[in-house]
């Protein structure tokens, strides 16, 4: 069953590799990709399915014994982000095929994707650290490409700041690897984990612990390090800009996850709580910051600043039920955010402008997409039934629990922000009127391929809601396995 | 040596910040090629160092017998420069790129992707433009091209 | 089962509705109100196994891991509610038939319509708190699209919004509030809570969880100071007032209070906090309306009033004002639905609603005039309508207040006169009064239209005669929330008594407050002055600040110039990593032996700092090139002595394309000019020595650990041995580490694409030059 | 004149180059070497050959699309990664053939694997350097 690990890499790895030997050929590149990106999620589903039945999967890479070489390790948790990679990938292949221009196809966009998932895949299923590493660059550099593919004045003024934050949150992370082994020998995370317990030397460790928590949470955009992702979010083309909001972030959390419910427990008064106080920080800023925006994409990159608080509520917190609100959040923020960004793509499509000003009467002309819009909007807003509830629900809970009352006050009052936020889109793109001139408007026709992931994903965001018990379940399962140790 | 070493890394690591903190393009890139620098050498340092005594496993012997320099922290280095080799080459094209299109070196100018609509302050918006096009245009230009 | 059918046939219907619409066109309402018809039925043929104390309970889990369950509880309460839901949605969707007429939208009207009854019911038949929340949320929701069913009105999108955002506010505290409550009473079963009473009173966290769930209760049934959505809400269609904003959804808040009135209920604090808000919203409510002159929002402040007393009377939680709050719940719905709905008939028929250009329209709409009538008398509480009934035991329960009941009787008594007043405003004079002007000629209402108003009036009537079948509902409901068994006796003729004499007094001031009405109007508002200084100020100014802070924040933390961002990420680095450095005692002081070092070691040392120094310092590109180039060989130089000499052939080879890539590339840039002032450049030194400095202290810290060397040591044992190489490190790279290789090859592939694209493809140049240039033939 | 210089020079210079370059790949696995910097010293070669001859012919005598090369090593790469999976070991497994050859001493999948690097390399080299050329 080992070999399973290695699909979620391969796969992408031997498409990307395909698709660059069919260079030209654009239609062989869609098909594939989308083919690919179907295998991957089967793999996943597979993958996941394995480990909820037998347990943690390994697999020696190389069949080098565990301390020495690189193990892939696929907990539940490793196995849900993979099947989270898996769905948004396919979802954006789906999407790309409608949606992205024949200049971009013909210059790599597929086999990019393919890397950049291929990337995250890594990043999940790795237990060693600098491997970690390794894959967080494979992820940055296909985001860098894609984000610059093309060549607008936006996206490579967005790019700049993008490459040159994350650039430099990958020196901070390189420089903590260092570290650690100079300071263990160890690099892989379970060996490491050990040996950290035994360091004579608890303040520096917790020093370290701080140095991962800034470069990760670069990666994560958490507050006060997220100005890269308002910057430039909003200037590749659609599909790009779901598959980064999908899933970029989420590896920082990931990782984040990862080092401090497995590396760094020695100091958890300390480090964790000061993690809950980003939180609750990072919540507050994200939100206010899409409460100024007036153009949809931007506002909805706020929103995921604002969601990646949450995220790291359950890790501050650190209980079971707390990591399990975490995992669940990760679940629903993951579909109900990249359901939002296809449906900036849509209202582009039909509208021609991201701009809340130029949009409106689309509630009359586009009774569908409203819907479309109004579960994955209001389930990031915690309304009931829909996923965001039950996602927000867990993390109060366990917070109430815990006594932690500011964060539980932080986390509801953010809610209600979200979705003001929200309903000023729905006020101005799909409420409002629409613009007298309508020559401007580009054709009304838009392809399946842009609609279908869109109703996939919408649909998911009211189907997790009224199967959040056995998500909760698997979340707790998850949770579990990452305190397990302790 | 190691003490003298941690002393070039800190300044290293402070000239390549200071450096990314100016406002040209270039300096940026250099800033990003000191960073790249300064983590290779602390990743060195801290894997200690030992003189000429390199992990080659001599002809007439099966295994390396210490004091051996540490091969781990160099193979890691390894791929970092690798990698980081290859993101520069990125970014220094990248540079250039914005250069031309944007016709300043001054990252000051470089805010149009920030600052929120209707602001007066900013330079004109040019929206990113995902341009749509029926297929039978796509496919002439293709067959031109 | 049934239950489940109940609420999950409305949302079935809800998906329906608008195919439905098109196929059945003007017929809709009926065809559709025949679920709501049939829902009341059913109610109606439980109303005697649950008047006798029985009770239905249904539950399936949902999340057992938080104990989440989506059960279902029903008792005497529920069943009032339900009664007025399905009873009076069936006469709404009827009269939305006859209102809506051809709209082009009514499809979507009866889909939120049909989802909020769903919603309604399941909030009030709900038995997990939980599951109550989710409905309670979507009645919320399903209430704003409904407020902005208008949508291309500017106002009724902000009233939608004004009314979402203050009962979602007060959503988020009731969250709070139950979750917290859950916690202290062991469940969200209610079946389990309502048992725990006295468990939950005397926890530690009893005040904040009435403090949390009394804001949503309140937020919801408009208490003073929420109140001011509700009036606000009526920017939206008719039907949707009399139903949402009159009869049942301002109500769910009430209906809380009531359900858990056996848990929190009882203590002072509940006591005094009910009541009080309660009353404050009684008088206010009632003195607003009188000097508002558009029907709808004199109706909606008369709402907001009789809210006030249902809430007052739960306060009280007397056996006595609890029986007197279920009465007043249903007739308040019997009455203030029908003169929602005669309101949007006048509306409907003559285009305005204000009151003072209406009158005499009896002769042209008898039918809806006798209504109209029929709910006033009610709503003044005059026999023989069953809102005389209620009027007198609404006097007695006060009289009988445990605190304060001269207090509260007064207030009563007070608000009365005004409700008087005003339901000759809105039910007497657009009918019997003075001749007025309204811009159309006046027709009968449609048959559609007829109907509701007339059914709710009548029935009024019919239960004031025989108040009977109305004392069964109010007998099971009132035994519910009390927890026991309770008899209502409902009689018109009680004697003559002081609760008479208070009616008398109450009737004759109101018929005079109602003939100085114009006088009062012209003589000042009290709306005006509530208007400037009320809640709704505060909302806006809540909004207005908010969206500044929104504003200024965006603007200064992403202000768009990188040189700041970079500044924040490294002084937070500085900040966090540094001080736990300093004060958890990591930091340790230098192994001496580690400063051992050979001449030539200086020299390089010296070189790569010198380099350094000129890179950041000179004034020429191609100075800082090469300088950087010193840095990258000097480094080399370093790997080389020691012992790492694939490292340093590499480092060489890389430095050197590096520095020709750069070179190629910057020689088109720009000279360096000096962009920055001397003090910022300063100020950048100064930080970037501290994160250098830190950088320093970490290694040296680090270094004074020993070496631990386990990976090490197998690597060298097996690297020739297993992996047939005596370069370890080439081993280490294409054997025991290959799958870093691997990805570093992706990472340069992926650079080499990139930067092919990079150069290659230009969406944004002119047109005329081509956006792309063509792919080169190999 | 300093073109001639340089064209006579390349001539002899390039397959030098190019043979090192083999040279270094192959004697990475024991000594000081390997696919990275052997792909660069080939990619040297070519880009003196381009400087001296122009770049079409450089893209003449490379014989393949730069970009096919990168796709090339990564599938080399890969391939030697898979090997060992269908008989049934871990991916990336070293494989080692039984005879030892007199030049390259043991044969196997991880000197497969450095091929692919060095392939990979010398593909990403010339396409930045070729593309950049024809700016």
């Amino acid at each position: 069953m080992g070999g399973l690990l290695v699909l979620p890499i391969l796969i992408p790895l031997l498409t990307a590799v395909a698709a660059l030997l069919a260079w030209k050929r654009r239609s062989f590149q869609r098909a594939l990709s989308v083919l690919s990106t179907t295998g991957l999620l089967g793999a996943a589903l597979w993958l996941l399915v394995v480990v909820w039945q037998n347990g943690t999967q390994t697999l020696q890479v190389g069949n080098w014994p565990a301390p020495f070489g690189i193990t892939l390790v696929a907990d539940l948790l490793s196995a849900i982000m993979v099947v989270l990679a898996g769905l948004i990938g396919l979802a954006v292949a789906v999407y790309s095929l409608g949606s992205m221009d024949p200049d971009r196809e013909q210059f790599g966009y597929y086999p990019l994707l393919q890397v950049l998932l291929m990337g995250v895949c890594g990043a999940f299923l790795t237990g060693d650290l600098f491997n970690l590493y390794v894959w967080f660059e494979v992820m940055l550099i296909a985001s860098f490409v894609l984000m610059t593919l093309g060549g607008e004045r936006a996206q490579l003024e967005g790019a700049i700041k993008y490459v040159t934050l994350n650039l430099m949150a990958s020196a901070l992370f390189l420089a903590g690897v260092g570290i650690l082994y100079g300071v263990t020998g160890a690099l892989n995370m379970a060996d490491l984990a050990r040996r950290l317990e035994q360091v004579r030397q608890p303040g520096l460790v917790t020093a370290l612990a701080l140095l991962f928590l800034i470069a990760f949470g670069i990666k994560a955009a958490m507050f006060p390090l997220f100005f890269w992702l308002p910057a430039s979010y909003h200037t590749p083309p659609v599909a790009v800009s779901a598959l980064f909001s999908g899933l970029l972030t989420k590896v920082g959390v990931y990782a984040l996850i990862r080092v401090f419910t497995l590396l760094f427990v020695q100091d958890v008064e300390f480090t964790h709580t000061l993690i809950l106080v980003l939180a609750g920080l990072t919540m507050v800023t994200g939100v206010l910051g899409a409460v100024a925006q007036t153009e949809f994409r931007r506002l909805l990159s706020f929103h995921i600043i604002s969601q990646i608080g949450y995220l790291l509520m359950g890790l501050g917190l650190f209980t079971p039920v707390a990591l399990a609100g975490t995992i669940f959040f990760m679940v629903h923020v993951i579909l109900a955010k990249s359901a939002l960004f296809l449906v900036s793509g849509i209202v582009y499509r039909l509208q021609g402008s991201y701009d809340l000003k130029k949009l409106g009467g689309l509630y009359r002309s586009q009774p569908v997409l409203a819907v479309l819009f109004l579960f994955p909007a209001l389930s990031l807003a915690g309304l009931p039934p829909l996923s965001g509830f039950f996602a927000k629900l867990s993390l109060i809970w366990a917070g109430l629990e815990a006594g932690q009352y500011g964060i539980v006050a932080v986390a509801l009052g953010v809610g209600l922000l979200t979705l003001f936020s929200m309903m000023k889109i729905w006020d101005q793109a799909f409420w409002k009127p629409a613009m007298e001139d309508d020559s401007t408007k580009s054709s009304q026709s838009s392809s399946w391929a842009l609609w279908l992931p869109t109703v996939a994903l919408a649909g998911l965001t009211v189907l997790l809601g009224f199967a959040a018990g056995p998500l909760f379940a698997l979340s707790r399962q998850a949770a579990e396995q990452l305190l397990g140790g302790r | 040596m190691e003490i003298v070493l941690a002393f070039i890394i800190g300044g290293l690591y402070a000239a390549g910040l200071y450096m990314l903190m100016r406002r040209s393009l270039v300096k940026l890139v250099i800033g990003l090629a000191l960073l790249s620098q300064a983590a290779n050498l602390l990743i060195f340092t801290l894997g200690r160092l030992i003189r000429g005594r390199p992990a080659l496993i001599p002809s007439d012997m099966a295994r390396l017998v210490e004091p051996f320099a540490d091969p781990v922290p160099q193979a890691l280095i390894l791929t970092a420069i690798v990698i980081g080799f290859g993101v520069q080459a990125f970014a220094i094209i990248l540079i250039k790129r914005a250069y031309q299109t944007v016709g300043t070196d001054d990252l000051d100018d470089m805010r149009s992707t920030d600052v929120m609509h209707g602001s007066s302050s900013a330079p004109p918006v040019n929206l990113p433009n995902d341009k749509w096009r029926s297929p039978v245009e796509a496919t002439l230009r293709d067959e031109g091209a | 089962m049934a239950i489940i059918m109940a609420i999950l046939s409305g949302f079935a219907l809800t998906v329906v509705a608008p195919w439905l619409c098109r196929l059945a066109r003007g017929a809709t309402g009926w065809i559709i109100a025949l679920q709501p018809v049939g829902l009341a039925f059913y109610f109606a043929s439980q109303l005697h196994p649950i008047a006798a104390g029985g009770v239905i309970a249904l539950s399936y889990p949902w999340v057992p891991g938080l104990g989440i369950a989506l059960s279902f509880y029903v008792d005497g309460l529920s069943l009032l509610f339900a009664l007025l839901i399905s009873g009076i949605g069936a006469l709404v969707v009827i009269y939305a038939g006859g209102y809506l007429g051809e709209h082009p939208q009514a499809g979507r009207f009866y889909a939120l319509i049909l989802m909020f009854m769903a919603s309604m019911l399941g909030l009030v038949l709900a038995g997990n708190v939980i599951t109550m929340f989710v409905f309670w949320e979507l009645t919320s929701l399903s209430s704003f699209l409904l407020i902005g069913f208008d949508h291309q009105r500017e106002a009724a999108r902000a009233a939608a919004l004004q009314a979402l955002l203050v009962t979602g506010a007060g959503g988020l505290a009731l969250l709070a509030g139950l979750l917290l409550l859950g916690q202290a009473g062991g469940s969200l079963e209610l079946s389990t809570l309502l048992n725990e009473g006295r468990a939950i009173q005397s926890h530690p966290l009893y005040l904040s969880i009435l403090l949390l769930i009394l804001v949503g209760a309140f937020t919801k049934s408009a208490q003073v100071p929420f109140h001011f959505w509700l009036p606000g809400a009526m920017e939206a269609p008719t039907p949707v007032s009399a139903y949402l904003h009159s009869a049942t959804m301002v109500k769910a808040g009430v209906y809380l209070l009531a359900r858990l009135s056996p848990v929190l209920g009882g203590s002072e604090a509940w006591h005094y906090l009910v009541t009080g808000a309660g009353t404050a919203t009684m008088l206010l409510g009632a003195a607003v309306a009188l000097w508002q002159t558009d029907l709808k929002r004199i109706l909606a402040y008369s709402t907001v009033s009789t809210l006030g007393a249902l809430v007052l009377l739960l306060g009280m939680d007397t056996v006595l004002s609890v029986k007197a709050a279920m009465l007043f719940l249903l007739v308040h719905a019997l009455y203030k639905g029908a003169l929602f709905l005669i309101a949007g008939a006048v509306d409907h028929e003559t285009g305005t609603r204000e009151v003072t250009r209406l009158g005499r329209l009896a002769r042209a709409m008898p039918v809806t005039a006798v209504a109209a009538g029929l709910a006033a008398l009610s709503m003044a509480g005059l026999p023989p309508m069953l809102g005389f009934i209620n009027k007198e035991l609404l006097y007695e329960a006060k009289l009988q207040a445990p605190r304060a009941s001269v207090l509260v009787t007064s207030a009563g008594v007070l608000a009365n006169m005004f409700l008087v007043a005003v339901a000759g405003i809105v039910g007497f004079a657009p009918f019997f009064g003075r001749r007025a002007d309204p811009p159309r000629m006046p027709h009968e209402a449609p048959l559609a239209m007829l109907v509701g108003p007339a059914v709710l009036a009548g029935l009024g009537l019919v239960c004031g005669l025989f108040p009977d079948a109305a004392s069964i509902v109010v007998s099971a409901a009132a035994g519910a929330v009390r927890a026991e068994v309770t008899a209502v006796e409902l009689k018109l003729w009680h004697g003559i008594n002081p609760v008479l004499g208070l009616s008398l007094l109450t009737v004759a001031a109101g018929v005079g407050l109602y003939a100085a009405r114009g006088f009062l109007r012209r003589a000042g508002s009290i709306g005006d002055a509530i208007g400037r200084w009320g809640p709704r100020r505060w909302y806006s100014l809540l909004l207005a600040s908010l969206n500044g802070l929104a504003r200024v924040q965006t603007r200064l933390l992403q202000s768009g110039y990188l040189r700041r961002y970079l500044m924040v990420i490294v002084l937070t680095t500085v900040a966090l990593v540094g001080s736990t450095l300093l004060l958890r005692g990591g930091l340790t002081e230098p192994v001496p032996s580690l400063l051992d070092a050979r001449f030539y070691e200086w020299t390089i040392a010296a070189l790569i700092l010198l380099a350094t120094l000129m890179a950041v310092l000179s004034p020429s590109r191609l100075a800082a090139a090469a300088a950087l180039s010193v840095i990258g060989y000097g480094v080399a130089l370093l790997y080389m002595l020691f012992s790492a000499p694939d490292l340093a052939m590499t480092q060489f080879a890389v430095e050197t394309l590096t520095v020709i890539l750069f070179v190629l590339v910057v020689y088109r840039l720009p000279r360096f000019a000096s962009l920055s002032s001397r003090r910022a450049r300063l100020r950048d030194a100064a930080i970037a020595l501290l994160a250098g400095g830190l950088m320093t202290a970490l290694v040296l810290t680090a270094m004074t650990l020993p070496r631990d060397l386990h990976l090490a040591t197998y690597f060298a044992e097996n690297s020739l041995l297993l992996a047939k190489g005596r370069n370890v490190v080439n081993a280490i790279l294409v054997d025991f580490r290959a799958l870093d290789t691997l990805g570093e090859i992706t990472v340069l592939a992926v650079a080499g694409i990139g930067i092919y694209a990079l150069l290659r493809l230009r969406l944004e140049e002119p047109a005329d030059s081509g956006s792309s240039q063509p792919e080169e033939e190999v | 004149m300093f073109s001639i210089i340089l064209s006579t020079a390349v001539r002899y210079l390039f397959p030098l180059m190019l043979l090192f370059s083999v040279f270094l790949l192959l004697r990475g696995h024991n000594d000081a070497g390997g696919g990275f910097v052997g792909g660069l010293v080939a990619a040297a070669a070519f880009a003196l050959y381009a400087i001296a001859y122009g770049v079409p012919a450089a893209r003449r005598t490379l014989g393949v699309d730069s970009r096919v090369l990168i796709s090339l090593g990564l599938l080399v790469a890969v391939g030697s990664g898979l090997w060992p999976v269908f008989s049934g070991q871990p991916f990336l497994t070293g494989v080692w053939a039984k005879p030892t050859l007199p030049v390259l001493g043991k044969v196997g999948t991880p000197l497969l694997f450095d091929v692919g690097v060095y392939l990979a390399v010398v593909g990403v080299m010339m396409t930045i350097i070729l593309t950049l050329a024809e700016e």
